[in-house]
């Protein structure tokens, strides 16, 4: 990065200015992982908010035989937008968003390795969701086509200009979150502080660490795949067109070699949360930390190599249904030595039921069950069956919401005081938690049963007078009112606790175990004034049983080096956010303008040349343990 | 903060003498040129089988792609156990992603 | 084997639902097969629930056990547990008992898989009835008989019945629960698939499209009709007489001629645009989904979008007066 | 901030004299990685499809294999300029430099030229445009998504030229310079595979 010093040798106090920016301004040009986390976290809610709008609005059409809440067009609108919101655009950026803020707080680095790319991957994949949704505004059609988007549905049958934001809006948001996992990747090899081991690490960076490199991969392959849907769309391309000879299924397998990681993409960090926050609230050490790292990395690379269980009913044939059907499977060992482990951290220890707790314990039964129903769908045969029915729908919500939700929930619950420093209300939490659970319970649940006796997937309504269909859709749409309940509470929550002066300690749960809670809550710009030094896995816990009320520090004070902000992220995402735009509704203007923007940007970036600024010692509050 | 996080011990280390000339790169050079000459004439002598000429184009292809990515990009040198892995991942994920399309396309 | 306990299951999961939704209930769908397929498969499914309970149980026991027994009790704040590295004899063992569970559950998927594949592929004097899913209906051609009908598919109850599944434009997804899994109607010549199934008993079957393909996805549902092979038979004689047209049909004969030929065809042999309508009185459904009563069939040639959104199908309520319309449905429902 | 003990054991390697240097080299070898899927499920798509010419030309109606052979030994060379150029860059010397990797930006140009004289002769020879069949649509994304790569390295190692005019061989340039010439390597490496299985085999037929 060009902050670095513009001589190669060692005077670092002569250059530089820290410009100061306050308010918006602030925002929108800060390169602190921090900050960016807390971007990632709000922008994620706020998706998530959308996404569960719309989850709500498919749940009271389903809620009656034959209703007319919404038609059948915006019906299908609805379920696309709902998965990819909830998939890309809520899940996995609140997921970097605790990426962002905690791991270079728990490897000990005072930032990420690349802090302008950091930024530039987050504005690219914010106005890619917004593309994504400029349906909304422009009064088009929304993408229609399911969020798999199966050709040729969603190339030659799909009409307006839906399936364009998807492939574009998702092809720029794709490119925000392939440069994040990119920078998590180097961060996590390059950054660590002296003595942090990759086995000494917290196993949410090892999950973040598996998870940031199967989305430098999947995400690669989903680019081409979303560009295929694009050349099909506007150029004319014939990828998809059988007519002309093309091939449907080639899509199918280019999205599911991204698809399936994708999900594994979702779930890993939420077992990473798991294993920080059950062993925090236990007081004990995870059990089994080396297999756990092995569980995950065996998981991350079986779950490349079975994206073809998607694809069953397709007709693959025999053998390839049946390699499939034998490799998913086998992700089940992995998964039960993670639950195991988890369970067995929480024997003999000390267990607190901390709202952050109940979401981690509670993921341990929602998720097992999405678990086994992932096992009996992994076999080819029953698959049949099951496949794009409710029973489908049960599985990978039990999954999503039992898993990632609540992972991503126990996450909020436990980070809170650390990054804003207050601790959310507890008993709000717990309703919010119980409500959850019930709530989604009922509506999924249910389901397992509705999918077996028939009803597919993605139907827009139902003919009334079938066995038990109209009560069971209704228990899951009460269920899912239940659920909105719970993250209405949440958002007043989080509301009122924001409004609170900041009050929390470093080490607020008092039992946290790594290096995060050493230090102020929130922590300030340059995260540790003196690099630490990790003297065992749970480094904190070490520094605390041995009586030390600070992180053994691994340098002198010294002056600390940081990036100055830069507006250029955001006008280079706007850059593409044009071009974008011009593609979706041919316009050239609009699509050089764009790029140009884009390039103008580049030129910018690498001609000047931005040294960074210091902060003295004698800036950092309080004096530094001596080396 | 040059300390942070050393990277493994292999930058550490100094390189011989010689490592640098020009003679390996030289080398890979005239290994790249040879190999690209046999491909060509390959495909331009009539009568080899046409299953023969794509096993043949195919090995010299990833021949020279290996010795590019040893010798210019420097792979086969110390402190690129990272990269090595990148490489060794995406390879793979090609080979699943052309082997599955080739698979699923001619013989399904 | 163990498929007696197996059926037990069912109704035992049945009372769990009964409990929750309080209503009338029975069991339906795949869990009420009536063909070999649709046994097998539930059987398959039905072991694989036996293991995945008894997973479940040893999860939820441990699980509950240490939320129970190991919460932090007053006076315990400044006791610090043993902080336990790991137990390598408990991990081996949590490895080896899942892999043990997955291959007794892999070796009759494995099974099962190459069974339904090797029986499906069409082997010489079997009966193949090729599918064509359409937006949004589907269309059944009988090659030996030299039949075409739509959205009502009849089969000989007791014998092994291949279909031969493709699409004229999306993909499409071909399943009848009670008689068989499911598999893809795939556009382009290249990607078709053979599924075979057989009837047991004589009945109306539904038959859904389980692939999202549009906007009346949800409405693409067609049925099959097993019957006793003397009935089948009498239905292919049936179908294959030319329709007579009576001074009283007339008039709608011609109308139809003028208006709807142009898609619809009415020809034993012959596929068309639209659906068939050979036989079109016996046809239980209109669409597929709504009773074949006149007063919705004047409805659905007046407005057909409204009652099936997306469809190809123009509205006639401005291009035909209500009599033009009666006449025509007087025809129809003489399509004997 | 000590960057002396950095500059003593590492002068032969300027670009990895900082943690950034470092950052920047590893960020890229992963981006190469992503990079390869991206080619690779491109390629998958090619060789699914290039036997489906729906009624139009085929790859060995129309290849012309001296303008490959040509095309394929200016990027070679380049690549191997790009290589001179990093060990100049090892040896210090700023105007090697940018000589070579000005005869690089060079030969690039060369090679994008014949490229784009190709593609606009296929279109008016053979109407073989992108619309013609999954055969032209493979090709053309392929072909033309390797030839943007080279176009935006063009771009890319013209700008880092100025770049060390202005601010010479310094901890900062000298990781640009190698990430770039990795870069321009994986891009011969990608185009040794579309000479081989777009064009050679293509023509095999």
């Amino acid at each position: 990065m060009a902050h670095a010093h513009a001589q190669a040798h060692a005077h670092a106090h002569a250059h530089g200015h820290k410009k100061r920016y306050t308010g918006v301004m602030d925002w929108i040009t800060t390169v602190d992982h921090k900050k960016i986390g807390i971007l990632y976290l709000f922008a994620g809610l706020l998706f998530f908010a959308i996404g569960g709008l719309e989850a709500l609005f498919i749940r009271l059409q389903l809620a009656y035989p034959m209703n007319d809440v919404v038609s059948a067009q915006r019906f299908n609108e609805l379920i696309t937008m709902h998965g990819t919101t909830m998939l890309f655009l809520a899940a996995l950026p609140i997921l970097y968003g605790f990426f962002n803020f905690i791991i270079p707080l728990q490897i000990g680095a005072r930032d990420v390795a690349f802090p302008f790319l950091n930024s530039l991957g987050f504005w690219t994949f914010f106005f890619g969701g917004v593309l994504l949704n400029i349906g909304f505004f422009t009064g088009d059609t929304l993408p229609d086509s399911g969020w798999t988007a199966y050709a040729p549905l969603a190339t030659e049958y799909s009409a307006g200009r839906g399936m364009d934001m998807y492939s574009i809006g998702l092809q720029l948001s794709g490119i925000g979150t392939l440069l994040g996992g990119l920078n998590f990747v180097v961060t996590i090899v390059n950054m660590r502080a002296p003595g942090m081991t990759m086995m000494r690490m917290p196993l949410f960076c090892w999950t973040a660490f598996i998870t940031s490199i199967l989305i430098v991969f999947a995400f690669s392959a989903l680019a081409v795949g979303l560009l295929m849907i694009s050349f099909d769309r506007l150029f004319g391309g014939n990828f998809f067109n059988t007519a002309a000879g093309g091939n449907e299924i080639l899509w199918q397998h280019i999205f599911w070699i991204f698809g399936h990681p994708e999900v594994y993409i979702l779930v890993l960090p939420a077992f990473g949360i798991l294993s920080e926050v059950i062993p925090t609230f236990s007081r004990k050490r995870l059990f089994g930390y080396t297999s756990m790292v092995f569980a995950t990395s065996i998981i991350g690379f079986l779950g490349f190599m079975v994206w073809a269980h998607h694809m069953f009913t397709v007709g693959m044939g025999a053998v390839a249904n049946t390699m499939f059907a034998v490799a998913t499977m086998l992700i089940a060992v992995p998964t039960g030595i993670k639950i195991f482990n988890w369970i067995f951290t929480m024997w003999k220890g000390q267990i607190r039921f901390t709202a952050a707790n109940l979401f981690a314990i509670g993921f341990i039964p929602s998720f097992t069950i999405g678990g086994v129903t992932g096992v009996m769908l992994a076999m080819a045969a029953s698959d049949y069956v099951f496949h794009d029915t409710y029973f489908v729908v049960a599985h990978f919500h039990y999954v999503i919401v039992g898993g990632t939700v609540h992972g991503i929930f126990a996450a909020l619950f436990y980070w809170f005081p650390k990054m804003f420093g207050r601790t959310l209300n507890e008993t709000l939490g717990k309703i919010t938690f119980w409500l959850l659970l019930i709530g989604f319970n009922l509506t999924f649940f249910i389901q397992h049963w509705l999918g077996v006796v028939g009803m597919p997937r993605r139907v827009y309504t139902y003919l009334d007078g079938q066995p038990g269909w109209n009560e069971m859709n209704l228990v899951s749409t009460i269920g899912a009112l239940l659920m909105g309940v719970s993250v209405v509470i949440l958002v007043i929550n989080i509301v009122i606790t924001l409004m609170k002066p900041k009050n929390a300690t470093n080490d607020p749960w008092e039992d946290g175990r790594t290096m995060e809670w050493a230090i102020p809550s929130p922590p300030p710009e340059y995260n540790f004034k003196q690099t630490p030094l990790v003297r065992g896995l749970d480094a904190w816990w070490v520094e605390k049983r041995a009586g030390n009320k600070e992180m053994t520090p691994a340098e002198p004070v010294g002056p600390i080096h940081m990036p100055n902000g830069s507006i250029l992220p955001f006008i280079m995402s706007i850059g593409l956010f044009i071009a974008g735009i011009g593609f979706m509704y041919d316009t050239l203007l609009m699509i050089v303008g764009g790029l140009g923007i884009l390039v103008i940007c580049m030129i910018l970036r690498s001609l000047i040349d931005d040294p960074g600024y210091h902060i003295e010692p004698e800036e950092i509050e309080g004096k530094g343990v001596k080396a | 903060m040059a300390h942070v996080g050393q990277a493994p011990a292999g930058d550490q280390v100094k390189r011989s003498k010689g490592h640098e000339g020009p003679r390996n790169h030289l080398i890979t050079f005239a290994i790249s040129i040879i190999l690209t000459i046999l491909a060509f004439a390959a495909v331009s002598i009539p009568g080899i089988s046409k299953g023969f000429v794509y096993t043949l184009l195919v090995l010299m292809a990833i021949m020279q792609v290996v010795v590019q990515l040893a010798f210019w990009m420097h792979l086969k040198d110390r402190g690129h156990f990272w990269p090595t892995l990148a490489m060794i991942f995406g390879a793979l994920c090609i080979v699943y992603v052309v082997a599955s399309a080739v698979f699923w396309i001619w013989f399904v | 084997m163990v498929k007696r306990w197996m059926k037990r299951l069912v109704p035992l999961m049945a009372m769990m639902v009964l409990l929750l939704t309080g209503c009338n209930f029975e069991l339906a769908g795949a869990l009420a097969p009536k063909g070999p397929v649709a046994e097998q498969q539930l059987d398959l499914i039905l072991w694989s629930l036996i293991v995945m309970i008894f997973v479940l149980l040893v999860v939820f026991v441990l699980f509950f056990t240490a939320v129970f027994r190991f919460r932090r009790r007053r006076g315990q704040d400044n006791e610090i547990p043993e902080q336990i590295e790991g137990n390598h004899k408990l991990e081996i063992t949590w490895t080896i008992i899942p892999i043990f569970l997955l291959f007794i559950m892999a070796v009759p998927t494995v099974a099962l898989t190459f069974n339904l594949e090797e029986e499906a592929q069409a082997v010489e004097g079997q009966r193949v009835i090729k599918v064509v899913g359409k937006q949004f209906w589907w269309e059944f051609t009988y090659p030996e008989e030299g039949i075409v009908t739509a959205q009502e598919v009849y089969i000989p109850v007791g014998e092994k019945v291949v279909f031969e599944l493709s699409s004229a434009d999306v993909i499409h997804s071909f399943w009848v629960p009670q008689l068989s899994g499911k598999k893809d109607a795939n556009p382009g010549s290249k990607n078709i698939n053979y599924l075979y199934l057989q009837a047991d008993e004589p009945g109306v079957y539904k038959g859904k499209c389980t692939e999202l393909c549009g906007q009346s996805h949800a409405l693409m549902d067609f049925k099959l009709i097993a019957l006793e092979k003397d009935e089948y038979d009498a239905w292919v004689a049936d179908m294959l007489e030319a329709p007579v047209v009576t001074a009283e049909t007339q008039v709608g004969a011609d109308l139809f001629e003028q208006k709807c030929l142009v898609c619809h065809a009415i020809d034993p042999g012959m596929g068309s645009v639209g659906p068939n309508l050979n036989g079109f009185a016996d046809r239980l459904y209109i669409g597929g989904f709504i009773d074949n009563t006149t007063e919705n069939l004047v409805n659905w040639i007046k407005n057909p979008v409204e009652m099936k959104p997306g469809v190809t199908m123009p509205p006639f309520e401005n291009e035909l007066t209500t009599d033009e319309i009666n006449e025509i449905v007087k025809y129809l429902q003489s399509l004997q | 901030m000590s960057h002396a003990h950095a500059e003593g054991h590492t002068i032969d390697h300027l670009e990895r004299a900082t943690l950034e240097g470092k950052n920047k080299i590893l960020g890229f070898w992963i981006f190469l990685g992503a990079e390869m899927v991206i080619f690779g499920t491109l390629f998958a798509a090619h060789i699914g499809l290039r036997g489906e010419l729906n009624g139009g030309v085929s790859g060995s109606e129309i290849f012309s294999l001296p303008i490959v052979a040509i095309m394929t030994a200016l990027l070679l060379t380049s690549s191997m300029t790009s290589v001179l150029a990093i060990q100049a860059m090892h040896r210090h010397e700023l105007k090697g430099v940018a000589l070579w990797l000005g005869i690089t930006v060079l030969l690039a140009l060369g090679f994008l030229g014949l490229e784009i004289y190709e593609f606009v002769h296929y279109v008016h020879e053979y109407h073989f445009n992108i619309q013609q069949s999954p055969f032209s649509t493979t090709f053309y994304v392929l072909v033309g998504c390797h030839g943007t790569h080279v176009a935006i390295g063009i771009v890319w190692i013209s700008l880092l030229i100025g770049q060390l005019f202005k601010k010479g061989l310094t901890v900062v340039t000298a990781p640009k310079v190698y990430v770039a010439s990795l870069y321009w390597h994986f891009i011969d490496v990608v185009w040794v595979f579309i000479f081989t299985v777009v064009y050679l085999m293509g023509k095999v037929g």
